[in-house]
């Protein structure tokens, strides 16, 4: 059974359809799927719904997509990077459904184990709540959130071995396992697919169960925010 | 330029919540005075939560030592300390409202006297997501808002009720503003502590809430 | 000395199981007879999990090289492969509910014909619990069933209705026994395939369920 | 903060009380606190509720709470090793609520997640699903199981640093962060407590945030069933 493909373009072919729904890791610029994202503007595909915890900025990540009018809906906990987005959100042509961070985490795990529906108490007394079913545990009110099922997830990881098992590196692992996880197919993009073996199974993040097709790549891996002390402070 | 503000500045609101803050605490710090509180936690052994993904988080790099795959919540570069871990967004949100991480010290636009916290949107302004904001003052052992006690305008951003949609309900425990500290209790707020060349009736004066005592 | 099996032996429905599998496929396989389909799968890739934490189980380790850190779900020693990886229960079993295991080949102690599963308890017997079994069947891809066509006594055990409490209910998708292969289908259980030396008859007399083809 | 504690009994003190939930790490004997279990036994404490996947054999793991009657409820999914365990469940001594192993799992990780409840397929049209609430999503029925949440957990890893952060070694890792997670205490046991740093921070399986209190000490570390295989086969 092979998984490695020799490119982004060649990873996607068959699994792209107008109005799907679309998991992808990262978090702001780090851990993003960058390739596969260049790849699915590059298809021309529409109407999607990506479900991601940010939108990109307007040159880079899922700003990509947004740029083209390819992004129907988007699902997010914070999109505050990219002006473009925001163009489109306020003039009506692009839906926003703002979950709560963890909210968001958690319904992408649940729906790729087998979740349905769990109860949180994020949310509760906000305009998140509102439509929600509510239910009492112990005298405490919570809310139902569904999982997150998607017809495709894209991921980025550091490394891979030829089965799909995959490490992060750092904070950029963050969305990618999560939005791995609840994929119907999973595409994973790394920075270097290394032999079976190499990688200690006790150190394997993301089993390789969970990705169905992996690429290797050059990534830009843009920084958002370049924060530094100076050495004489130290 | 700004008008001088009274009582404690930044800095000083940053080191008086850092004294909510007790050896082997796990903590998670908001965006803006918040971050200033690292500075003030001396010699005790606090661990620092980034909700995307990291505990134990360290300093900005020295330059040229930036990591893209190494940032904070708020997409800032960061450092990794000996005793960091990293696990993903899942883990990282079910430590978070199950209750793991012992405070959240976070910025606010407006606090009710009942506890509610509204930090996230300004209707008809510019949306930009509530990121983990909502998630952390449901599920933080203890909620501690540090934010100035009025608007530009000089109107009170301690209320009888929220005005902006919530973040949480019931959520604050603390409240440490320029002017002083106030708990959330039964009936309103109490008055905990003045800021420095602060009188009880400038409090009183400067805060829309119930005062209790 | 036990009574001479008409039709297929356990190698053989064995055998006859590991046909159901292909190429990529990640797969759990029970206790018993499912436990020998490891052996028939040939050059397939095929992925085993364990539900206590693996995915790519290998083979019992020579003498001397057992170790207590790495066993299966029938607590035997057992080795890894160079595709293996290790996880906690409760992600091992995120996957099995998830639907990311292609299929499960399980004993049984009665299947009936709208695909109830029973092979956890029977009453006033001594209970043992139904482990991982009650996940499996709810969650996996494709359920296959490899037993014995009838019991002891020679009664079917293959069902209009189960009536041992079930471990699943409409779960089954094929059943493999000594004398054939049925597969479940809307009205009850079709015929896919004789044993070797087993007449359609044969088969039928020894079923209780409706056969609809 | 000084998490590592100079024994068992140590670790355990103030912690303990009649009646209290405890949820234990391990699979069968594997990974199982077993010098925490010993240290709770030596202390007397009494009419226990136990969340374990299993209830250890007669003369070891949790077999030995059974033996000294300190065990009122086991929740388990399978207890079929233990012949001491039948006779008190049998003759009405021992309560036993059986989970499936899954929504056992997956209840602790809930309950140490801030999720009180959650639907689930497993079990569905059983007698698990008796008395449980029902909802149906997308045309399936699931019930709702409930998030665990123990006053104690007790674990057994691998390795830990002074901070708590734990590593796991292969399958002795199963029951033991879920359990860990759903504790208000807990407290681990280990084979080597290492410098602070010398794990790699990707590498860590539980940070140290879930662990409270630490010891480390010698493990018997028994097998179950010894299967092995001859060399001439190989």
């Amino acid at each position: 059974m092979k998984k490695v493909y020799a490119n982004a373009t060649e990873a996607l072919d068959g699994l792209l359809k107008d109005g799907m729904l679309i998991a992808a890791g990262g978090f702001g610029l780090s851990g993003i799927p960058e390739l596969l994202i260049a790849a699915i503007r590059d298809s021309g595909v529409k109407d999607l719904t990506v479900a991601s915890n940010n939108a990109g900025v307007d040159d880079f990540g899922l700003g990509l997509l947004l740029q083209t009018r390819q992004v129907k809906k988007m699902i997010s906990s914070y999109v505050g990077e990219n002006a473009e987005f925001m163009r489109q959100y306020l003039s009506g042509e692009l839906e926003l459904e703002f979950n709560p961070q963890g909210t968001l985490a958690e319904r992408m795990r649940a729906g790729g184990a087998g979740i349905p529906g769990f109860y949180t108490k994020t949310g509760v007394g906000t305009v998140i709540a509102e439509g929600k079913p509510v239910m009492e545990f112990d005298g405490q009110e919570y809310i139902l959130e569904r999982g997150i099922v998607a017809d495709l997830s894209i991921v980025k990881a550091w490394k891979a071995d030829d089965t799909g098992n995959l490490i992060f590196r750092k904070t950029a692992r963050n969305f990618n396992p999560p939005a791995a996880m609840c994929g119907k197919v999973c595409v994973a993009e790394v920075e270097e697919i290394v032999p079976r073996g190499s990688i200690d199974p006790d150190h394997i993040h993301l089993p390789g169960i969970y990705v169905h097709r992996i690429i290797q790549g050059p990534h830009e891996k843009r920084i958002e925010q370049r924060t530094t002390r100076k050495r004489e402070e130290a | 330029m700004a008008v001088e503000q009274k009582g404690w500045d930044r800095n000083q609101m940053a080191a008086r919540a850092a004294e909510e803050l007790e050896d082997g605490m796990y903590v998670n710090l908001g965006i803006g005075i918040p971050t200033l509180v690292a500075n003030y936690v001396g010699d005790k052994d606090i661990t620092l939560q980034s909700e995307n993904g990291m505990l134990g988080m360290g300093p900005f790099p020295y330059e040229g030592e930036e990591d893209a795959d190494l940032i904070n919540a708020g997409k800032q570069t960061i450092t990794e300390l000996n005793r960091t871990s990293y696990f993903d967004s899942a883990t990282s949100f079910a430590m978070i409202r199950g209750g793991k991480i012992a405070a959240a010290i976070l910025g606010a636009m407006e606090v009710a006297e009942n506890g509610d916290l509204a930090n996230w949107m300004i209707p008809k302004k510019l949306v930009k997501g509530m990121g983990g904001a909502m998630d952390l003052v449901a599920g933080v052992g203890r909620v501690v808002v540090v934010m100035d006690h009025t608007n530009k305008a000089g109107e009170s951003k301690v209320l009888k009720a929220c005005t902006l949609p919530l973040t949480g309900k019931g959520v604050v425990d603390r409240i440490i503003t320029n002017l002083g500290v106030l708990d959330v209790v039964p009936g309103g707020l109490k008055i905990v502590q003045l800021a420095d060349g602060i009188s009880e009736d400038e409090l009183r004066a400067s805060t829309e809430a119930t005062i209790v005592n």
